[in-house]
């Protein structure tokens, strides 16, 4: 869309939509959030930046095939699950290696393990998936205006 | 308030049945985002309503507040939701494709695959050139 | 000494903004609840001394958020830009002008931090 | 490697070699990935099967998290069993896509589709959770939507609207019924649902549910009547998708209905067996009806894959171990049979040019090693002896005349007889007529990435046939356990649950006798 | 000379029949070998085989037989290029027959019988260039599966009544058997499996079709083996289920009209092999009338006429081969005075025919006359059944003349090609069974306690035959035979009226089975594309009604068939929930009815937010966060596809019964799920998620850890979803294009 | 009357007058949604209803934050927040339809009908 | 209650009241640039008070929070309305006093994104 506006606005929105995506999946474990909400975010800003621009722009900025990217994700949320299983216990289960349960008090250290891994994974599958959609039907969309006619 | 998100659930169905029926591609999206939203708010009456007490452990706590809402019903309705975007996202698609190549939105009115005869035992409107090969066929069948 | 203009700009201009906001919208407020429509509402266009990205888009945005006006498009070249005015009827010239002085150059100040 | 991690890896190689495929989808080195894929997940159902076999069935907890709170996995010789015919169609189509599967198709991720296809079919015959079923289904279901419009004929859009739009009808219904029951019982593991539901089987909830889930099964099984979605779209895209969408897509659905139905719903209630028996029944009779009329080989083979889930599903619906024995007998001979027809289909077009009777023929001439590839699985689909569909039909037949529904049974019989009719149609147009224009001599060479699959499923139909008595007797093992809930209720669940339910069960009982 | 490797089916069949006839004496001694293997032990079948006397004659019948057709076929079509194709069929056929005659359990001989019905299939299609060999074919296999499943479920029956599927346990509980409340449907579908395969009334069309097959294929399984397989089957199961008057009855009527009928019918024929054809169904009709005799007479009747039967019959047979060689026509009116030119073949025939005709010395007379003995002794009616086989033997002698008479003497007439003998290497196999006719009959004590013997005692367990004789005094039997020979003669001298007269328009009237066929072939196959047409039609809007009334029905039934009190709680709503639910309703309902995209469109976010709200009223924020967010993008992918569809056209009519289903539907749903609500629930599950969420798996969300940890498979398969939707989105937007582009490269 | 309200109208745990003046500002956006939703139902124009739906969001953004604040669990600005980051989205997607789809309201007098053509 | 609170209940009020009268205002007024009027600002303005009357009673990440909903809201409102003005003025949706724009339409209108009609099919 040929705004100056908007494009000016999206320029300084996608990095705020970003962060905040990237802020949801972090906290998604304890406030309302985690990797869909902050994937979704994160395709919205995309999208934003996407519309304002255009898609060859948005491709650009994201530099790797969305596709590829969500099929990254897809292997990082599988790999969260094999974590679990190599480090001895069930697939899919919770590897924390820095992080424990004191009772009494609470939680101690980097919450950081198989379970974000497996949520970073349903964040850049989300990202990479409903970005390729999006791509794909703008694409398809309005390509027909540069080709047939 | 669950019985009238059962109304609600049920008056949702009913519309996005009717908007399926009406055989035009554009309607039929718009059901299917009703009946999805629909399914949604099923499970979310079937897990039972809680007002306002969101299933959250406050720091200093090690459970949520007693009464917390179900949260299991609302893990189910978040994939849900998820899958359904991704069920609609492709059936969108798919409408603009088969309306580019179809050159209509009526599904009645969309007989490639079974013509008309065809769906009684006659031939179909393909042809095929038994001079060329093969993947030569399947192309040119593509448009 | 920029950076300093540029505060006191963005202060000056964050302050002039939320009260022609408030004020905009009590007008508003009294349009939409009295019975009579007093609004000659009209298109005009105004021509612009902001030149970057960020002072049109800071421009357009303010002027929209206040009273009567309404910000809808740039031209081609960006050196113009169209707006839909409630009051503007009677007085465009006198329309942009209060513009101008009120928003753009208050805009500028704020991002270029010189005072104009 | 702990037996809990067999349960993943028919889930988890599938997914990962999605993956890969997807990444090197525009470069060679996919196919071979993908052909590692299938292999390797075949290897994994074997390694299950051989485990289930010797152990007897097993359950893992995923997250360590006990049932019925996490999501189980479950495997029994029924679930391991079908994941190994999963692998060998798998294997199969990967194969014969070589040179069936076109370069465009295979760039915008056939194999990644094909395998996703096997995550959500894998999935669906391991899940212990309802709810994990569903999303399994989902994942098979949104993976073929993919591989039926990959083509991208005008014939294919056509067919894939009508294939998603009343797929979607199905897969909402299942989500709502799967709420309900939820709502109901207040658990989502199929032990505990049948723990939960034991006596609460003629709820309305509950009886609704199960509705809805045989309307999601039924449609996704092709039974009558909500096949519609089947013939109108088999006949469209490549010749290996047919074959993996006619080997596994509707046996998902039967196996859904065979697993749900025993353990969670009471399918010999006086509400579903009824549904269930003329459904089945009037399905096996309309799909054998439909196919007679058709003229286009993967039409009609289409209608016969409804017509041959109506036997699967009345093996359910007459609730007898030897119904429920023909059914799964059905079930594994049926994969191997369909997708072996689909296979032949491709190879008959790639030679005559055509797939529709009136355009082909001389095909005996042309390539007699076809004929016999091509007779083999027909005959076998209509139910000739020794051939594996024999047995399943006779089992069937004689469940039904066991438990004396002789209408049935002369239904079986007279579908087994259309089925031949048809079978012969397909012969006598396109192997015994002379072809309407081309020559035999002049036409192409069917490759042998096509026709390795051939031969080799048309081997294991015969053997199958010829040495029935060990599937035979897998299918019976499969058969009891199916028909035991509460083992299935003791593996996932531990054997206290059992112990407490038998208990309450005889405090029932006593209950009873002293009321009377 | 053939390819030697042409011949190693007959050699192979020869030593087969060799090793047979090595237990000749065995049975004769009354002793019954049986092998078997266990097949499926879980269902009680073996590959179980026994070798008795009934077993034995049919296993030489099918090697003795089968060496000579297999010589024969493989100098009759040397080098045809199917040779080998045709050895091949008629081999497995061989197997497959010899394994049904030889089968002990039920089902192994089923198999082989369904075995037969294939190859006998392929073997009739084998000339399949030409339509009315596949038609024929075709009808062969209709008929004969119908039968086959017929016969399969009364074998099922009969295995379940018995308890087992061995055939000779089973024969051991005739007594259980006959008085079973089963016995009927049994016999029933016994009697169609035999009926079919033997072309019994009404169903002996088929098997004059079936000679579209050539002709040392129709010598084998049309006159000598495969046929024979229902007359075998009756055989073997007379101890099972014979014996009772329905058995007699039945067997009687249905051979005597069978034998009758096509010896009428085989007078009309001017094809010779054809006119052969309807004879050997006027043989079985006589076998199947026998059995139906249930005395020991009949019992050797049968034993010997099989014999008899399957002698000449091949001869004649291959002997019409040879003259179809020689001379390129079976026509009968084009066939004269070939006795000069083919003295060989004049010779078998004669031989072959007097056999049949029932002359001695021949076997055949000795055949005739125990028909006659037998017929006046059968427990049901002498007389109707002696009257039946006078006529239909009276027959038999003029078809005989018609065979080996008429082409040999008269005027030579012009034929397609030039008339000679053939090769030995062609004529010796007939005149090998011919000249073994003429043995038999000579010497019948060759056969008598060797073979006929333990074949009756197959029959009628216990029962001992009398001695073969070809002069048994001047009695009944022989005036009969006289008369036969004199109304023959008359026959066959006035067969070119009797020809006419038959083949006028009106004489078959509404019996004529053949066109019945096609009518019911017709039929059916319209009602196939009817019922085609209407479950598939093609129309969508079809397929969606169905679905939707389906499932509206099953729900509804859910309703009815339950008894839930319906007592819904009257606790009213808070308003700001109810208001917004309010909204959802209306813009759904604005969606119902808009003509207009975005007005859709629009509508579709507010339900979608309005939902959202619910959901934050309703402590789902996760929830309500995740449906603002696909919400949005809906309504972002909507827009851009929306911009390039043409707009839908407004809705014009009401459609009546489409709202009637759906507000059905919605009903039906509703009530379910108030009826859910109305219950309390039991909220274990989740109490469990609420306690282990923090301690044990670290996060304060409760539904953020059930999605990445209790129930994270769920999550892997639903990011799975995604992932595919994309993959699959991507390719149903690129799809063809890129199919285009490969063609366009391919082009350069 | 804060009980009294809050049985009808909506559960709410603030007291005195902070509930009071809650409780208005409900009532006053879900009155503001209704009417906004109206608009959106009534049209006449395409951007009649992108500018109602454009409310609507932001109203759903008032309502959030109120809730948060009634219902005394602050997480719920959470959902307010994302909605105010992205209700910007559903216009720029709404507008950009208006701008590609080409309707045009040629005449520039009469009540155009809606965008059917 | 405390004077954070009592500022709260008059912002909330306030609040509520422009809230409604934006709504009011797309009712009530004759077209669609006028309505913009009423909701860009009246809104704006009464969605901002009552998310700053939720930060006077809020925690601290509370008040973060509603700062970022305010600021993002006066970021964005604006630009939305222009938008939509922007597609509105290109389709030529009607003004209530009709005379003035034509002569300012022609230097604004954008003829190449808008586009003639939908593209029919590729077949």
């Amino acid at each position: 869309m040929n705004s100056t506006i908007l494009k000016t606005a999206t320029r300084l929105l996608l990095p705020i939509f970003l962060i905040a995506s990237i802020l949801i999946l972090w906290r998604g474990h304890n406030q309302p959030g985690g990797g869909f909400i902050g994937g979704l975010m994160a395709v919205i800003g995309v999208a934003l930046y996407a519309i304002a621009a255009s898609i060859d722009e948005a491709r650009r900025r994201l530099r790797v095939d969305p596709l590829v990217l969500a099929g990254v994700g897809l292997a990082c949320s599988v790999l969260g699950g094999l974590w679990g299983s190599a480090a001895g216990g069930a697939f899919l289960q919770g590897v924390w290696p820095f992080y424990e349960y004191v009772s009494g008090e609470g939680t101690k250290g980097w919450p950081i393990g198989s379970v974000l891994l497996f949520d970073t994974g349903v964040y850049l599958t989300v990202l990479g998936a409903v970005c390729a959609i999006i791509f794909a039907l703008e694409e398809a969309v309005f390509a027909e205006r540069e080709g047939s006619r | 308030m669950e019985l009238v998100l059962a109304g609600l659930v049920g008056f949702l169905v009913a519309c996005g049945a009717y908007l399926m029926m009406s055989g035009q591609l554009i309607r039929f999206l718009f059901g299917l985002v009703l009946l999805s939203n629909a399914a949604n708010l099923a499970i979310f009456a079937a897990g039972r309503l809680t007002y306002a007490t969101p299933p959250f452990v406050v720091s200093g706590q090690i459970a949520p507040a007693a009464g917390a809402a179900n949260a299991l019903p609302q893990a189910l309705i978040l994939t849900a939701i998820v899958i359904g975007f991704g069920l609609l996202a492709f059936a969108l698609a798919l409408a603009f494709r088969a309306w580019q190549s179809l050159g209509t939105t009526e599904m009645d009115a969309m007989r490639a695959c079974e013509p008309v005869d065809f769906a009684a035992g006659k031939t179909k409107e393909k042809t095929l050139d038994p001079s060329k090969s093969y993947e030569r066929n399947r192309l040119e069948a593509a448009e | 000494m920029k950076l300093l203009i540029q505060i006191y700009g963005t202060l000056n201009l964050a302050i002039y903004f939320l009260y022609e906001l408030f004020v905009s919208s009590l007008r508003v407020a009294w349009d939409v609840l009295t019975p009579e429509m007093k609004a000659r509402p009209t298109f005009i266009v105004m021509p612009l001394d902001a030149k970057s990205d960020v002072e049109l888009m800071l421009t357009a945005n303010i002027i929209s958020l206040t009273p009567g006006t309404l910000s809808i498009d740039l031209n081609g070249d960006r050196s113009e830009l169209l707006i839909h005015s409630m009051f503007g009827a009677e007085d465009p010239e006198g329309e942009i002008a209060a513009m101008k002085q009120g928003i753009e150059r208050r805009v500028l100040r704020a991002t270029r931090g010189v005072n104009l | 490697m702990s037996p809990e991690m067999l349960l993943v890896w028919p889930i988890a190689l599938p997914m990962i070699t999605a993956v890969l495929t997807l990444v090197l989808r525009r470069s060679p080195v996919g196919d071979t990935v993908s052909l590692v894929g299938a292999v390797a997940l075949l290897a994994a159902g074997i390694t299950l099967l051989m485990h289930v076999l010797e152990f007897g069935p097993i359950s893992a907890q995923m997250g360590s998290w006990a049932a019925p709170f996490g999501i189980t996995l479950f495997a029994d010789i029924l679930s391991a069993a079908m994941v190994v015919i999963a692998g060998i169609v798998a294997v199969a189509v990967v194969v014969y896509s070589r040179q069936d599967v076109s370069e465009g198709e295979r760039a915008v991720g056939f194999h990644a589709l094909s395998h996703a296809l096997l995550v959500g079919v894998c999935g669906a015959f391991l899940t212990g959770d309802i709810f994990n079923l569903y999303v399994w289904f989902e994942v098979m279901l949104i993976a073929s939507f993919g591989l039926l419009v990959i083509g991208g004929r005008r014939d294919q859009m056509d067919a894939a609207v009508k294939y998603v739009g009343l797929n979607l009808i199905a897969t909402l219904a299942f989500l709502a019924g799967v709420g309900i029951l939820y709502g109901a019982a207040g658990t989502l593991n199929m032990a505990d649902l049948h723990l939960t539901l034991a006596d609460r089987q003629n709820e309305t909830a509950v009886l609704a549910a199960a509705a809805m889930l045989l309307f999601a099964f039924g449609a996704k099984a092709a039974m009558f009547p909500v096949f519609a979605w089947l013939p109108a779209s088999y006949h469209t895209p490549a010749f290996a998708t047919s074959a993996l969408f006619a080997a596994l897509l509707t046996k998902v659905g039967v196996y859904a209905l065979l697993r749900v139905f025993t353990v969670v719903f009471d399918g010999s209630g006086a509400f579903l067996q009824p549904i269930l028996l003329v459904g089945a029944v009037l399905t096996m009779v309309v799909g054998v009806l439909g196919a007679a009329a058709q003229n286009d080989v993967r039409r009609i083979l289409s209608f016969h894959i409804i017509s041959q889930i109506g036997y699967m599903v009345l093996g359910l619906a007459l609730f007898t171990p030897l119904a429920i024995i023909g059914a799964i007998f059905y079930l594994f001979h049926h994969i191997i049979v369909k997708a072996n027809l689909f296979f032949v289909a491709g190879v008959i077009r790639w030679k005559a040019g055509s797939e529709e009777l009136d355009k082909i023929g001389g095909l005996l001439k042309a390539s007699p090693l076809l004929a016999i590839l091509f007779l083999i699985p027909a005959l076998s689909l209509a139910g000739v002896p020794p051939l594996s569909g024999f047995w399943a039909k006779f089992i069937i037949v004689q469940a039904s005349l066991e438990a004396r529904d002789w209408w049935v049974a002369v239904a079986a019989l007279a579908v087994g007889l259309i089925t031949l009719f048809s079978m012969t149609k397909i012969w006598l147009a396109a192997f015994w007529k002379e072809h309407p224009d081309a020559e035999p001599a002049a036409m192409p060479v069917a490759p042998r990435s096509m026709i390795w699959p051939i031969a080799t499923l048309a081997v294991m139909t015969v053997i199958i046939g010829i040495a029935a008595g060990p599937l035979y007797t897998t299918a019976e093992e499969a058969a009891v356990t199916l028909l035991d809930p509460l083992a299935y209720v003791e593996v996932v669940l531990g054997p206290e649950a059992v112990a407490e339910a038998r208990a309450s069960e005889a405090a029932e009982l006593q209950l009873a006798e002293v009321a009377q | 000379m053939p390819r030697p490797l042409t011949l190693l089916p007959a050699l192979v069949s020869a030593l087969v029949a060799l090793w047979f006839a090595g237990f000749i004496p065995e049975i004769a001694a009354g002793e019954v070998l049986t092998w078997s293997r266990p097949w499926i032990p879980g269902a009680g079948i073996d590959f179980a085989f026994l070798l008795d006397g009934l077993s034995l004659l049919f296993a030489l019948m099918v090697t003795g037989i089968g060496a000579i057709i297999f010589l024969y076929s493989a100098v009759y079509f040397k080098g045809h290029p199917k040779l080998t194709m045709l050895l091949v069929l008629l081999s497995l056929f061989a197997i497959s027959m010899l394994g049904l005659v030889l089968a002990d359990d039920a089902i192994t001989l089923f198999v082989f019988w369904e075995g037969t019905t294939i190859t006998s299939f392929l073997l009739v299609g084998f000339d399949h260039e030409k339509e009315k060999a596949r038609d024929n074919a075709l009808q062969a296999l209709i008929v004969t599966g119908l039968g086959g499943l017929a016969l399969l479920a009364g074998l099922i029956l009969l295995g379940a009544e018995a308890g087992t599927f061995r055939l000779s346990e089973m024969n051991a509980q005739g007594e259980l058997i006959k008085a079973s409340a089963l016995y009927l449907p049994i016999l029933i579908l016994v009697f169609l499996g035999a009926f079919t395969k033997s072309a019994q009334f009404p169903f002996h069309f088929w098997l004059p079709g079936a000679m579209a097959a050539p002709t040392p294929v129709s010598a084998y399984l049309h006159s000598a083996t495969m046929v024979k397989a229902g007359i075998y089957l009756l055989a073997r199961l007379t101890p099972a289920l014979g014996g009772t008057d329905v058995w007699f009855w039945t067997l009687t009527i249905v051979g005597a009209v069978t034998m009758v009928w096509t010896s009428i019918l085989a007078l009309k024929q001017t094809d010779l092999k054809l006119m052969l054809a309807y004879t050997t169904v006027m043989a079985l009709g006589a076998l199947t009338m026998f059995l139906g005799g249930g005395t020991r007479y009949a019992a050797m009747t049968v034993a010997v006429f099989l014999i008899v039967h399957a002698l000449y019959k091949a001869a004649l047979f291959l002997t019409v081969g040879l003259i179809d060689k020689g001379t390129g026509t079976r026509e009968v009116n084009q066939l004269g005075g070939l006795a000069r030119v083919m003295p060989v073949t004049l010779t078998i025939a004669m031989l072959a025919a007097l056999s049949m005709a029932g002359f001695p010395p021949f076997i055949g007379f000795i055949g005739k006359e125990l028909i006659y003995e037998a017929s006046l002794g059968v427990v049901t009616e002498p007389l109707f059944v002696a009257t039946a086989a006078l006529l239909a033997n009276a027959n038999m002698v003029a078809a005989a003349g018609l065979v080996a008479v008429a082409p040999f003497f008269g005027k030579q007439c012009q034929t397609p090609k030039t008339p000679a003998d053939p090769t030995p290497w062609l004529w010796v196999g007939p005149a090998l069974l011919a000249v073994l006719g003429l043995t038999f009959g000579v010497i019948p004590s060759l056969i008598d306690s060797s073979i006929v013997t333990p074949v009756v005692q197959s029959i009628i367990p216990g029962e001992k035959p009398v001695e073969l004789k070809i002069w048994h005094g001047v009695n009944l039997p022989l005036m009969l035979s006289l008369l036969t020979f004199g109304l023959g003669f008359a026959l066959f001298y006035g067969r070119a009226q009797i020809r006419s007269s038959l083949q006028s328009e009106n004489f078959t009237g509404g019996l004529d089975a053949n066109k019945t066929y096609f009518l019911w072939l017709k039929a059916f196959k319209s009602f196939a594309a009817w019922t085609a047409r209407t479950v598939q039609g093609g129309q969508m809007t079809v397929y969606l009604r169905t679905a939707f009334v389906v499932l509206g029905l099953l729900i509804w039934g859910a309703h009815l068939s339950s008894r839930d009190p319906f007592n819904p709680s009257a606790e009213f709503p808070d308003l700001i929930p109810l208001t917004i639910c309010l909204l959802i309703a209306v813009s759904a309902a604005v969606v119902l009815r808009t003509g207009s995209r975005l007005y859709g469109l629009t509508a579709l976010g507010v339900v979608g937010a309005g939902i959202a709200i619910l959901f934050v009223f309703y402590s789902a924020i996760d929830v309500a966060i995740t449906q603002l967010l696909v919400e949005m993008l809906v309504v972002l992918i909507l827009a851009v596809a929306l911009v390039k569809l043409p707009t839908m056209p407004r809705e014009v009519t009401f459609r009546a019964g489409d709202a009637v289903i759906a507000s059905a539907l919605g009903l039906g749903v509703a009530f379910v799920l108030a009826a859910v609500v109305m219950k309390p629930f039991d909220p274990r599950i989740t109490e469990f998620f609420n306690a282990a969420s923090y301690p044990e798996a670290f996060g304060r969300n409760v539904v953020n850890v059930i999605l990445v940890d209790f129930r994270a498979l769920d999550t892997l398969g639903e990011v799975a979803v995604v992932l595919i939707a994309a993959i699959s989105a991507v390719a149903a937007l690129t799809a063809g294009k890129r199919a285009l582009a490969v063609k366009k490269e391919g082009d350069k | 009357m804060i009980e009294t309200l809050s049985v009808i109208l909506l559960e709410t745990r603030q007291q005195g007058p902070l509930g009071a003046a809650v409780m208005f500002a409900f009532v006053t956006v879900t009155g503001a949604l209704v009417l906004a939703t109206y608009r959106l139902l009534k049209g006449p124009t395409l951007p009649d209803r992108v500018v109602a739906l454009d409310l609507i969001s932001i109203l759903l953004v008032a309502l959030l934050t109120l809730f948060a604040l009634s219902s005394r669990v602050e997480t719920y600005l959470d959902a307010a927040l994302v909605l105010a980051l992205v209700a910007f989205l559903g216009t720029v997607a709404l507008a950009r339809f208006m701008l590609r789809s080409g309707r045009s309201y040629a005449r520039f007098n009469s009540s155009a009908e809606e965008d059917a053509p | 209650m405390s004077i954070a609170d009592w500022i709260a209940v008059v912002l909330l009020v306030g609040g509520g009241f422009f809230a409604f009268i934006a709504a009011l205002g797309l009712v009530r007024m004759q077209d669609v640039y006028i309505r913009m009027h009423a909701s860009t600002k009246a809104g704006t303005l009464g969605v901002g008070m009552i998310a700053a009357a939720v930060a006077m009673t809020a925690s601290g990440e509370g008040v973060v929070k509603e700062v970022a909903i305010i600021l993002f809201l006066l970021f964005t409102a604006p630009i939305g309305a222009h938008l939509i003005a922007r597609a509105a003025f290109q389709s030529r949706v009607p003004v209530s006093t009709p005379g003035v724009a034509e002569r300012t339409r022609e230097s604004f209108v954008c003829e190449n994104e808008v586009e003639a009609t939908p593209a029919t099919p590729a077949e």
